[in-house]
């Protein structure tokens, strides 16, 4: 049975298509974000208090290492298959290199209403994966010139809204631990499934605006947005499996593989890398593969981890 | 009343820059800046402030010709090509011109 | 005892008189309206699926003519009686024979805190009152002319925020099922008293704003405003008789019968008979009939229901 | 700085008629528009943004005086008479004379 | 197309203050107003509108020459000193010289 | 164990001391503000059902004399030792004379964690304190003259919106009774503390602000800013031993004392004594007070609370 957040997406987008007067007052959706972004991370938190932190080091810098090898393998692709000029490029694949927290609530609700368990330090994993592919971008888009101001891209990257949200609910989570938070558990807990279907709705709606840019750009960017999660969420599942992670586990490391960041990349290439046009990787990350991911793909990475985990028992 | 003229410079643009272009500002030796969030349609498309990525911001700068013109060729120079931007300069009537 | 929800509405009508400086921001009140449409539409959703679609046709239909008939019976009043400009007229019998979200939610409440069941598919009806008086008021201003672009006016009606929300949750609850619901419950059920607390805390501060209209346009406007929410009361109370409701079921026909519309009929009807002048139309709806409804109606329509039913017994 | 002529037309009305005339902006060849988000007061009273029937907004179009003549006749015939309007138009200086 | 100049007078102050400029503004014989939520700096620092006390509004009078004079004598005289604004005017072409 | 709602406040402080790009929207702010207010309100109109209202009629006698001794008090301060002109020595006194909403609400959640009762009725007591001072500030910045429009003054300082929204719930809370309440219980009691975690971290946010502004104040507003809340924690702590109030009570007593505001009285001042500079009475208050409370002050008055409990009985 479909899940009722996906059903707000669909509404979303659907209301969007239509042209309906339908919109959420940016203020609400900007509320939205940061009570699930700060959720996501207490609820990772809390889990680190339970693990000892060297225990998950592997599996942290694997994390990172996906993140660099994603979005070094898609450029080519987009370079020299899709003819993009070098910064669209570069953009494009920091973006499918890097992760979208709205994919991850999905796929957490997904394995949630089909009591799946998962490793609960997740978050910490998708912190980690957001940054690796926005270096990448900015490097394949500049060279290692000395003009590219760091500092500020550091600035730009680690400070950014979702980061410090994720990063600032993971500190807190770990350090007041399950009970301290059961305080704060009716907003950012109960109410999460909720929030995430207003977000849902929203993001059905900003879907809808980009299907005018998808036409202008083409079958290419189509076919990317689909084959691009697909390859990711393979690497995600093999690398799930090395890890040893659970089949929940290799489900979320697959869906945060294929999933394209539309918050903190684009944010950050509009600043460092200006020449790369925003429209061309928004249409692919919001047009195709949120709503592929969101749809189709978890169904798909969870089908997957199934699959690796039997044949590897077998 | 005894009033001065000035100039009355406008940037429309996009959110994401805020920060930035502030600085600038600061720098080119304006005294003071207002900023109202917009939203628009221009050369790039609509710019409809559903979310971040796609909202406008409206700067108005009150300043005398020479801080005018340095600001509207600093930001021509390096925001024109890659951003959605507009500029427009008119002039203005002003009660304290040390003010500006 | 009076229902707290209620004295939400006096804080904000006093506060207004008195010229407080208490203001929901705008985001904030279409953040409300939104979860409120939304949950109204879920519930109503959940109870069709279920019915057999086929045993509701009758009622709907009903509805329907329900919602001709009142704007056809207010538009000769206002015209002859009140002496209103053809325009005028027209748009407010648009008003009185729609209906307001608001009053349903607060007649919802209103039953839900006296265990007075009603027949849980009300939202359907409440969406299909909604649209006919709307066309009413439209051909009664323009005549059947050719010129009303009538492609544009169901635009503006089927893709207006209330009814996209309401029809959207419907769909959404429908297809979900009440086990599916169960994790946005804590959103959409749970909050849903407190959300129609500061709802109502906002339109006591709107209703206040009416008071100066309604010093000028006077006193047919403000019997205009009481006398017809009662006679639509008694062709509800009598319809809902008729179809077999339950009193609860009869009760919310009623209370649907005599509310006036204050956001899909304004927003139509400023676009579509922009002549007629909303000032009018939002101090009666606004100013008389939603404060009158919400603090006297609701519990004159139910002691109306009981009455009906006592005596069809009897 | 070459700096040129050009109209910078402001119309305060109803937030309700934002799409429509959005609509007829673009119809009547201006390369563009912003619009902000207002509250106010005028012949047809105090419009305050409290909701939605309540709101105004504020849409700028910068263009030639052709464009600027042809919208203000167009909202004056369309617009005037039904819903709380005003217009008004000042002289404006731009940098590329080609985008207006 | 007819047209008739008159001042567009636009200030910037802090949003504390709306209710009472609203009433100057009146008294002083202005026909209408249009404000907008604002932010900014000038010299009395940042005013990021982060909360309400550090929340600018933006407000413009179109009106004749005469009223735009005595509004800005009177805010200059009663607030100038002790709150953060500023204050220009413009020329506008209006169409219907009665309503301002 | 540290409340992790105090943790909220690091994360905003930490965020905008390192220039995160980390902004709650002002429509947000507003919402979250005025959710606390009145479920403060309702909180305390529950008790004030339960008790005869003369029983409490010292308390409340004591408490506006408590914030005319404070006001008083800090204005000599003020003036000759930190050498401010009159009026912004009358501003910052009227400050510190007068309460802070969130302070209270963070009070209440340090002992709710802990378990420790006190008089459930200190909202009245809260709304009381709001308004002495305020007239003390501006009496010492202009002095008795007829100029000053007093009905402006009690406009202002009544219907300003947090005073509206506590005395509202206060009402409400009143006339419904424990059990009418229950119904929006979810909203405004369930939801309180993740509420105010969100609202926490929108002040450290606000507080980051204020390093400016006492960089150039210096010292003496420094020494002031934490001096201040200890001097009126002792006397708040006497007067609760004098009252008779619980452990808890009194410790609720002391904080209020020793808290500053910065909703009302700000407003107040900048419309009745305009020629204060805002920047010093908002850098004291929330640049240092405010801080200061919430992660010392609190558990000193707890202690101060205690110890006065102790040395009686011994
Ligand atoms: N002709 C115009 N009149 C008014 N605003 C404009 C115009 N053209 C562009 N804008 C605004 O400036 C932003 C950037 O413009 P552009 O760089 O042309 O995409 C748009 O999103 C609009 O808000
Ligand atoms: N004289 C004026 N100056 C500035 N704005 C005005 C003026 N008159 C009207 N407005 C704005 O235009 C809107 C519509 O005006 P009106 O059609 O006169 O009701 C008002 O709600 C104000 O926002
Ligand atoms: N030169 C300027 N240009 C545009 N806006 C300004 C300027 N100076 C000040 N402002 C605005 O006016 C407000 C008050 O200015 P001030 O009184 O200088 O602090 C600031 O917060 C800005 O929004
Ligand atoms: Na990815
Ligand atoms: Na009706
Ligand atoms: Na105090």
């Amino acid at each position: 049975m479909i899940d009722p957040i996906i059903l707000f997406f669909l509404l979303g987008a659907t209301a969007g298509l239509l042209r309906s007067e339908l919109r959420l007052p940016a203020a609400i959706y900007e509320f939205v974000s940061i009570v699930l972004l700060l959720a996501i991370g207490l609820k990772g938190g809390i889990e680190l208090a339970r693990q000892p932190f060297g225990s998950l080091l592997p599996q942290m810098l694997a994390v990172v290492a996906l993140g660099f090898f994603l979005s070094l393998a898609a450029f080519p692709v987009l370079r020299y298959l899709g003819r993009f000029k070098r910064a669209d490029a570069a953009s494009i694949a920091a973006h499918y290199g890097s992760v979208s927290v709205g994919t991850y609530a999905v796929v957490v609700a997904y394995l949630g209403s089909r009591q799946i368990a998962f490793e609960e330090h997740m978050p910490l994993l998708l912190v980690l994966l957001e940054v690796p592919a926005i270096i990448v971008g900015i490097v394949l888009a500049r060279g290692l010139s000395r003009e590219t101001r760091w500092r500020s891209v550091a600035h730009e990257v680690f400070l950014g809204k979702s980061i410090v949200l994720l990063l600032g609910g993971l500190l807190i989570g770990w350090a007041a631990g399950p009970d301290g938070l059961s305080s704060i558990e009716p907003l950012f807990f109960d109410l999460f499934k909720g929030i995430l279907a207003l977000f849902l709705l929203e993001m059905g709606l900003i879907t809808a605006t980009q299907v005018g840019s998808l036409r202008r750009y083409g079958p290419f960017l189509m076919a990317f947005g689909i084959g691009m999660p697909l390859f990711s969420a393979l690497v995600g599942t093999g690398l799930g499996w090395v890890l040893g992670l659970s089949i929940g586990g290799t489900a979320v490391l697959a869906t945060l593989a294929a999933s394209a960041s539309y918050i903190a990349v684009p944010a950050a290439m509009r600043i460092s890398v200006p020449e790369a046009n925003p429209t061309l990787s928004l249409a692919a990350a919001l047009g195709v593969t949120f709503p592929f991911n969101v749809l189709f793909g978890i169904p798909i990475y969870h089908a997957l981890a199934v699959w690796a985990h039997t044949f590897a028992k077998g | 009343m005894q009033s001065h003229t000035r100039k009355l410079l406008t940037v429309v643009t996009e959110a994401v820059l805020e920060g930035t272009l502030v600085r600038d500002i600061d720098r080119l030796n304006a005294r003071g800046y207002t900023i109202t969030d917009a939203r628009g349609k221009g050369h790039r498309g609509v710019r409809s402030a559903g979310w971040e990525a796609n909202s406008n911001i409206r700067i108005e700068v009150v300043c005398d010709e020479a801080t005018a013109d340095a600001i509207a060729a600093y930001l021509q120079e390096h925001y024109y090509e890659d951003y959605a931007m507009i500029l427009f300069v008119s002039d203005v009537d002003v009660l304290r011109p040390e003010k500006f």
